[in-house]
């Protein structure tokens, strides 16, 4: 096993890293930019690189600065989280050649099956289904144009290189193509470093589900089931569980969507955690969508059903060894159920809410996990992903692990910046999602169905006078005019979708 | 109504009131309190409570609406013109903050006055984007 | 099920059942005395009540103005927790006849096995092993004296009603015995209410383990493992676990302690949670000890092998419910470990360490459980047992379970109070732990071995040089002298056992 | 030595000194600083570093013993009499505080000087229990 490795992320990644690392007796060496120095993975960790400026493409994305950290530190692996260079052959092909392992699959299977375009050509040839569309990234605005007038509209246009709905555009009619096109690409640029961007039919309210595939580098190869991730809001998951709601209805699934998923990893020689993401239309019909060739931001959820630890299997494949169970050794008990807490405004169409910190209280308790990154007093930085948490419940069942988030959501309190808790609130009690009748498009029906919440409780809105007027009085401020007390939420409806 | 207000912390209080408990935090700022209570949220307005502009982006005044930036970012592109007429819920302008795009919409129908910006700009937190009335 | 429950408790534990309420979506009454105003208890509940001044005898240990409490508020059961008036079955009977659902077993089963002697006589009766030793308290001093003699030194003293190690006493010699018995008859009043001492033979060095039982009104009873207790201090348990690492070598050893707790249990009309304690001697034979007939501290490691949340359940067949599972469908997966983490200080005798947590960090990740009662800017009082929490890791094996206790502890800060954190620092890394050769004397060989704690670190030591320096400068303070600093160890070995 | 020294919390510091990452936080009292890095503890003293009562119980200074309570409880039994010889690790007192029971030891060998309570006494912080020379 490795004695030090260095970590080429940042945020809860990171640490969920650096746990992962000293609980297997390895130096973690944090790498961090100008805006990081006072982040939670830098004072988690045993050591610590600074790699460059705030902007990701002069630290987090700097190949060299990051190989120079690990040379400098001593470093005999590189994990790369997810996002950043995770997925990114290249860093990969640069890892090896200077010395390091890459904690993921080999360069060669990140390029066959790292872009959307290649991944599908895999699929095909691996006898899995995948979506009509194009199999070449768009060259053109005619040969866009002539693609889906043949696939017909609705379409969807992804980033070859992307993931999280960065480069991801809907095209319902052909006047709005070109400019979709030129958006989705300098999205794609800017996230990705490639402008690339290809075109499939939009299927319409699919359920979006995932298998976790693992492998070592000697041939073995299995899967440890789905996660339902059909909650997605502008194409970034809010909330994933497994097993799927479909699965209940339908067991005989997981095994048909996990033998699919292996055939796939399987043809590009495959290793490490990889996950196949699947559409699954109204008549329960999957569809092949991609291949996410590292971790994924929702694997604790995997690893809670199963038992297992995913980064601690990662670094023992990385390391050469072989994966200690086989595919008949695993299996799934109880329901997990992960929320993304995110610093934006749900009262303001969720825009992203940077700032200090003022305090913080994260739930405990039997069955809550908190992959947190971040600590009271810390400032959340403009100049990255606003996640600051993943709320992960697990309970015997899913009507319970429902309840047990809402429990944990209760004990949440972020303050000094806006979150979306209040939105998970919301969301978990909705009949609807308890229901499990999940798909894509589940929260825009949501936010529709959603006229207005209830009136401010008069009985809490007294407390808050009564508190406000004591905290005033204590600290022999102006206070608050007895009845004018403000619900933070009205008149917010315009401003949302 | 027996109110017994502890502060437990710095700006936390527990209050038990009529024998129901509940939690209550504070967070002050320049013009108003933020009371988080139980996790519902509301303001206690110190001065004027009408001056609602608070919290930046699009608030809607007799009829106008000053749309600014609530957070420094970049402006991706405005989908309007001064002059247009626009309804409510339609897109204004696109801006892209902590590597999100976002999409401002109108409050409510309007004419597009002034534009402030353009495609590509870098804007600040409170910067005026544009006006619609 | 219920609509509204009273909590006739405080700490964790009555935090513990505060979150399984909301998770149950019952409202929750908490109880607390003039020093628990604060207490993170208190905050949490929907609901709270005043019963009286801090002394528990006066609050905590006051039936009727619990009672009286539960009329007010409109509670329809109310839960002991642990410690208190959980094991008094007159309390039991007292919610009874005043309308409420005692959530426990009937005061009948309390009887009849919450004294140790009458539990012993049970035992005996279902044909359960027990260690040999008096079947009455002990009514005078000559009788204890041949009792003595006729079981043979050393001997062991115990409340009658007691737990936890108050009231217990061993005794090598008869010169020792008259002085043993006064000072457990006045533990055992102070803590229980009782003087009624008992004594038994003293197994040397005996594993503990106990096994948990689960029952409902319909006469399903079951068990759910064993977990292994054998590390105490003062007979106060401070780490446990399940699998016992006696049990993976001897797996036919859980299943017969299982079958004779169940008799026990049936043989007392036993329903709700309890708890089995045995003995294991040198050859691997088990002796019944005592039944606690309540949830026990402890009950987060059988819910982490099992899936299962035992305080739900509690709640479910006290509302007359059948349990929704059998025998056959409970399964252990994994290892799972408690650390108990009190307010008392390891470099000085253990000693009781209350006042103001100035700081508090709490660890979090995967496979860690926190089951706190305190938060922070809390000040823990004078007034009752100095535990503050309790952390809990799973993981899939014993080896990777304690790596990540330790990484979890080194996560841990509480600031302002003395704790047992760097004990477990210590006691997590001993060789002889890790091999599970576990027993009641552990600890004790382990202080005798434990010569003197490593140097300290002169790297550390210019660190806190730096900061301190740092922290007066930027307070414009009196800098420390810069060669000056103490580590706090020295010299403490003198006072501990 | 290059170390960048931020204090990221109230007290709480980021230490990266040769690469290498550090947390350390500080609690001050009157004549000290407690500096916690990396989960071992060290005492900063301000003033005389020989002053060593800070923490109560048996501090030993030139052979003398000055037992004192270090929190309130009651005396459950005086287990020496006064002018008796004690060994080091003889148990003195037995102090009930916070529900347990306590025995305080001899740090080293000596003889009873003076008692200062006896069975059942109530003490409060810091009071003088006994004193061995």
């Amino acid at each position: 096993m490795f004695h030090k490795v260095l970590i080429a992320n940042r945020g809860e990644i990171a640490v969920r890293i650096i746990r992962a690392l000293r609980e297997l007796g390895i130096r973690s060496i944090a790498v961090y930019s100008d805006a990081d120095r006072a982040s939670l993975h830098v004072r988690m960790a045993d050591e610590a690189a600074h790699i460059g400026p705030a902007p990701s493409s002069q630290s987090y994305l700097n190949m060299e600065r990051i190989l120079d950290a690990a040379r400098v530190h001593g470093a005999e692996a590189i994990h790369p989280g997810y996002g950043f260079l995770s997925e990114d052959a290249d860093f990969a092909q640069a890892c090896a050649d200077a010395g390091f392992v890459f904690i993921g699959p080999s360069p060669d299977s990140i390029r066959k099956l790292g872009s959307k375009t290649a991944g599908r050509r895999v699929a095909i040839a691996a006898h899995a289904p995948v979506v009509p569309g194009l199999e070449e990234p768009i060259s053109s605005i005619d040969q866009a144009r002539a693609a889906a007038r043949e696939i017909g509209y609705p379409v969807l246009l992804k980033a070859v290189a992307g993931g999280g709905g960065k480069g991801m555009r809907r095209v319902d009619a052909e006047a709005e193509l070109e400019a979709a096109i030129r958006d989705a690409s300098s999205e794609a640029q800017r996230s990705f470093q490639s402008s690339e961007v290809y075109m499939e039919k939009l299927v319409v309210n699919p359920r979006h589900i995932e298998i976790q595939v693992f492998g070592d580098q000697h041939g073995n190869l299995i899967h440890l089931g789905e996660r339902e991730c059909s909650l997605q809001r502008r194409h970034q998951k809010v909330i994933e569980e497994c097993p799927s709601p479909l699965m209940a209805a339908f067991p005989e699934m997981r095994e048909a969507m996990g033998q699919a998923a292996i055939r796939i990893a399987s043809a590009a020689g495959y290793y490490n955690a990889g996950t196949a993401e699947f559409l699954v239309d109204s008549e329960s019909k999957f569809y092949f969508l991609e291949m996410n060739t590292r971790l994924q931001v929702e694997h604790p959820v995997t690893e809670l059903v199963t038992g297992l630890d995913l980064v601690h299997l990662q670094l023992l494949v990385a390391a050469g060894e072989r994966l200690p169970f086989s595919q008949q050794d695993v299996s799934w008990q109880g329901s997990a159920m992960e929320c993304r807490v995110y610093a934006e405004d749900p009262e303001n169409g969720f825009f992203p809410s940077p700032g200090k910190i003022v305090h913080l209280t994260e739930p405990g308790g039997p069955g809550i996990r908190v992959d947190s990154g971040v600590y009271p007093g810390w400032t959340v930085p403009i100049d990255y992903d606003p996640m600051l948490a993943k709320l992960i419940a697990f309970s015997p069942d899913r009507k319970t692990t429902i309840q047990r988030l809402l429990r944990a959501v209760g004990e949440y309190a972020v303050m000094g910046i806006h979150t979306n808790l209040s939105f998970f609130r919301e969301l978990l009690t909705d009949s609807e999602f308890r229901k499990g009748n999940l798909h894509t498009g589940f929260i825009d029906q949501f936010f529709e169905r959603r006229h207005s919440r209830d009136a401010p409780n008069p009985e809490l809105n007294a407390i808050a006078q009564l508190v406000a007027a004591r905290y005033a009085g204590a600290r022999k401020q102006i206070p608050p005019p007895q009845a004018a007390s403000r619900w933070l939420n009205e008149g917010r409806s315009g401003l949302l979708r | 109504m027996k109110a017994d207000i502890r502060e437990i912390e710095p700006a936390v209080y527990s209050v038990i009131l009529d024998g129901k408990s509940f939690l209550a935090r504070v967070i002050p700022s320049a013009d108003s309190y933020l009371v988080e209570v139980d996790g519902q949220q509301f303001v206690q307005e110190i001065s004027d409570p009408r001056d609602a502009t608070r919290r930046g982006t699009a608030s809607a005044t007799a009829g106008r609406q000053n749309l600014t930036a609530s957070m420094p970012g970049k402006v991706v592109r405005v989908l309007v013109m001064e002059g247009q007429a626009v309804e409510a819920g339609q897109g204004l302008i696109v801006v892209e903050a902590m590597k999100m795009q976002n999409e401002l919409k109108a409050a409510k129908p309007g004419r597009v006055a002034k534009i402030h910006v353009k495609d590509g700009a870098t804007v600040e937190a409170g910067e005026a984007l544009l006006i619609i009335e």
